[in-house]
């Protein structure tokens, strides 16, 4: 078979497109895309819509705000209710200039399984009573409210293993799975990232977490020592 | 004057005595994490960190740090035997589905009603939703760790909660510096306060009136 | 902690009462908790509404209807459109002495999902057109026609899987996850069936598949040699 | 009289030229399921089982039967290289989300708009839905394998299905050991048919209208 590998992050990301819609797989430290954020830093796409479950200080993605890359992002965590230092993200979001949706995590994970399940639309008890019910269409199943959420899907994931094959199959390392499991699902091009790349065969069919056919390219990068920034 | 209240570490140690064997139990950002430190001896807690992990330890000594193995917060933690992983889409399931027993989330408001609001400082904008919504509906019971007060001396526990709200009428119960307090179908109800705090010395600082609990008593740790 | 082991199939469903919902894990021959269903059985249990996958020929679900312990079954695959034998279970609905509710097996999975899930109801386009969307509700979305479909839970899960420890945590051979691992996460109570059960702490973490949290009794069962019956 | 058609085997074979490297595909129970043992040399496909299998191989001997390995009609099935496991209502998701490239189900009836029914017939009543509903609506191609008419030789290819459907509009390509035939958007166009018979045989067994493909010809294998 044709194998999906590609020699640098460069090449796996290039047709990806200004206006492009792009999940980003991880959380916080764990299992970032890092090379692969980097090299859409160097290719200079813009107008990019990301979704993410965070965007904050130390996050590769905040260095997409350096050159003003974002348009908009889909996040849960992205500005911080406690005073500390602001991201850059953080900075243009209160100058007005890069949108953000807040939604709740759980809503978000959810939204983007549905996208890659085939799942129409959800009913979610999360967020009823609160500011994320504004103006939506609720319903009462069992004598309770509920929000109706509808899927979510990018043209592109960018997402992280520790170890893949050369089929697309993944295996991760202790809590690297979080947003990337999902979003290999919902994108119609998926990107995996890799701290070990082998041939098909090598990973125990029992340990892929991430089959391969939800994987389109995938590339060996480096790994790289996150720190907590608290 | 306020009170005097007990130091944040004993929060958590009192939060830890709601702790039973077998729970599972999330923790948020903040305060709660420490809770983690102060599994009474001889319990079997799992910790469930949203992004994807049951059966973390306490927080990992600094030169333990595995990028890999964070909480919900990012602070690195440990592994307890049988601990497991697995992605936010079911991390999220287990939430929503009911099978966390005990979130222990922090607060910036809650009404006597229960409605919490943890997410949002209106005056400083933007905000960030993480998992509370989810844990604050999901969770089978809910108790918030929190100051009594906020900085400037006012009352967090009010009649109405005036920030965003987290969600609606979820709190069961509240664990502060001075006090522990139930939210009850009848109002707030008083359990116990800090060594040398009066019921009275509580209600001073707190907005709704309490009821104080038939068997009030002494907070200990 | 307080163990999770039962010493007998027995003991861990002593308290399954007459008219429970049961969900059965399993898919023909793999993944198919035997000794609980033989336990139930011997129990005389009656009047249960069966939720699995599959009843037919060799399934030990059809030994339920050898002294007529089923009210109803909600499944995908109960009667053969082929000609062949009749299971015990096809006679007794020929002859109109059990219910079927027959739902698609797309349908039956993310159904249990939701009722594990805290998901209110969802969508999908699986089933319109049919005989399956007679009566029920539709939405148009993104174009497309969807059924509504409400969450499913169970009184009971009688599971298998490979290995598990005290701590009720499981991991499953080869093909055996099928529906066991959604319906551990939808049941009031989840007896699970392993062929190896280990102490807490050796089974390694990222080999886990159902977390132990979901599972309230574990009991060790025998490996039955099952025979496939075209 | 009714044309004579190619054996199970030769349909099975002809099918197979469909695959492509690098697809996943589902077989369906019955005929589709011998498929697997003629995928052309050189190519890697995917066949995924609904019951929770993506890569596996041909049908296993039977001394190897291992019934934890074993498709959704319950045969046993070796692996391949790459091969993974999943539980049901991930496979479903996979199915749904469209993420099966090809799915190759057996039939009883088609409609000449592409409706299809292959899970009960009336006459016997009952039937067994499976995971046809969900592929016949979630796979992004399907390709009905059955034999050209029934077992009274009455057509199968029908103006409309008279047995409860599968979904409407669901069918791409029929191959039966007649014919292949296209379902477009102008109806049923004939594209082969089996050495020695006609376009007017293949008619004469067909209750809609055939059209015949500028490019008609011989089936070959």
């Amino acid at each position: 078979m044709t194998s999906k590998a590609f020699l640098s992050c460069n090449e796996a990301i290039a047709d990806v497109f200004d206006g492009a819609t792009i999940m980003f797989g991880g959380f916080i430290t764990a299992g970032t895309p890092t090379d692969l954020v980097q090299a859409l830093v160097e290719r200079d796409t813009s107008n990019i819509t990301g979704i993410a479950n965070n965007i904050g200080i130390g996050d590769p993605l905040d260095n997409l705000c350096e050159k003003r890359q974002l348009r908009k992002m889909i996040a849960s965590f992205a500005i911080r209710a406690s005073g500390a230092r602001q991201s850059r993200f953080e900075e243009q979001y209160r100058a007005g200039e890069v949108e953000l949706e807040l939604v709740p995590q759980g809503t978000l994970a959810e939204r983007i399984r549905a996208g890659g399940a085939g799942i129409g639309g959800f009913y979610t008890p999360t967020g009823v009573g609160t500011v994320v019910a504004e103006g939506r269409e609720t319903r009462i199943i069992d004598g309770r409210e509920h929000l109706f959420e509808l899927p979510l899907r990018a043209d592109f994931a960018f997402i992280k293993a520790h170890r893949g094959d050369t089929s697309g199959n993944l295996v991760y390392r202790r809590a690297e799975r979080n947003f990337n499991v999902t979003m290999a699902t919902a994108a119609d091009i998926v990107i995996a990232e890799v701290e070990e790349l082998v041939e098909t065969g090598e990973l125990e069919p029992e340990a892929i977490v991430t089959p391969g056919i939800y994987v389109d390219r995938i590339v060996k990068g480096e790994r790289h020592e996150a720190r907590w920034y608290p | 004057m306020r009170p005097a209240g007990i130091p944040r570490d004993l929060i958590a140690m009192r939060v830890a005595r709601e702790l039973e064997d077998g729970m599972a139990v999330n923790l948020g950002i903040g305060l709660p994490t420490q809770v983690a430190n102060h599994v009474p001896e001889g319990l079997t807690v799992w910790f469930q960190a949203e992004n994807g992990i049951l059966g973390y330890g306490g927080i990992a000594p600094d030169d333990a740090f595995d990028q890999d193995l964070i909480n919900a917060g990012g602070q690195p933690v440990t592994l307890q035997p049988g601990a497991c992983f697995f992605d936010s889409a079911e991390s999220f399931a287990m939430i929503r589905g009911g099978h966390i027993d005990l979130a222990i989330l922090g607060g910036l408001q809650v009404s006597e009603r229960g409605d919490l609001a943890n997410w949002m400082v209106p005056e400083r904008g933007g905000g960030s939703i993480g998992g509370a919504m989810d844990l604050a509906e999901g969770a089978r019971r809910l108790i918030v760790a929190m100051e009594h007060t906020a900085r400037d001396g006012s009352p967090r526990i009010l009649r109405e909660c005036t920030y965003p709200l987290t969600a609606p009428a979820c709190v069961d119960r509240i664990v502060t510096d001075l006090a522990v307090i139930d939210v009850t179908p009848e109002g707030l109800v008083l359990r116990e306060a800090a060594a040398g705090v009066s019921p009275g010395g509580v209600q001073s600082v707190t907005e709704p009136s309490l009821q104080t609990a038939d068997d009030f008593r002494e907070m200990t740790f």
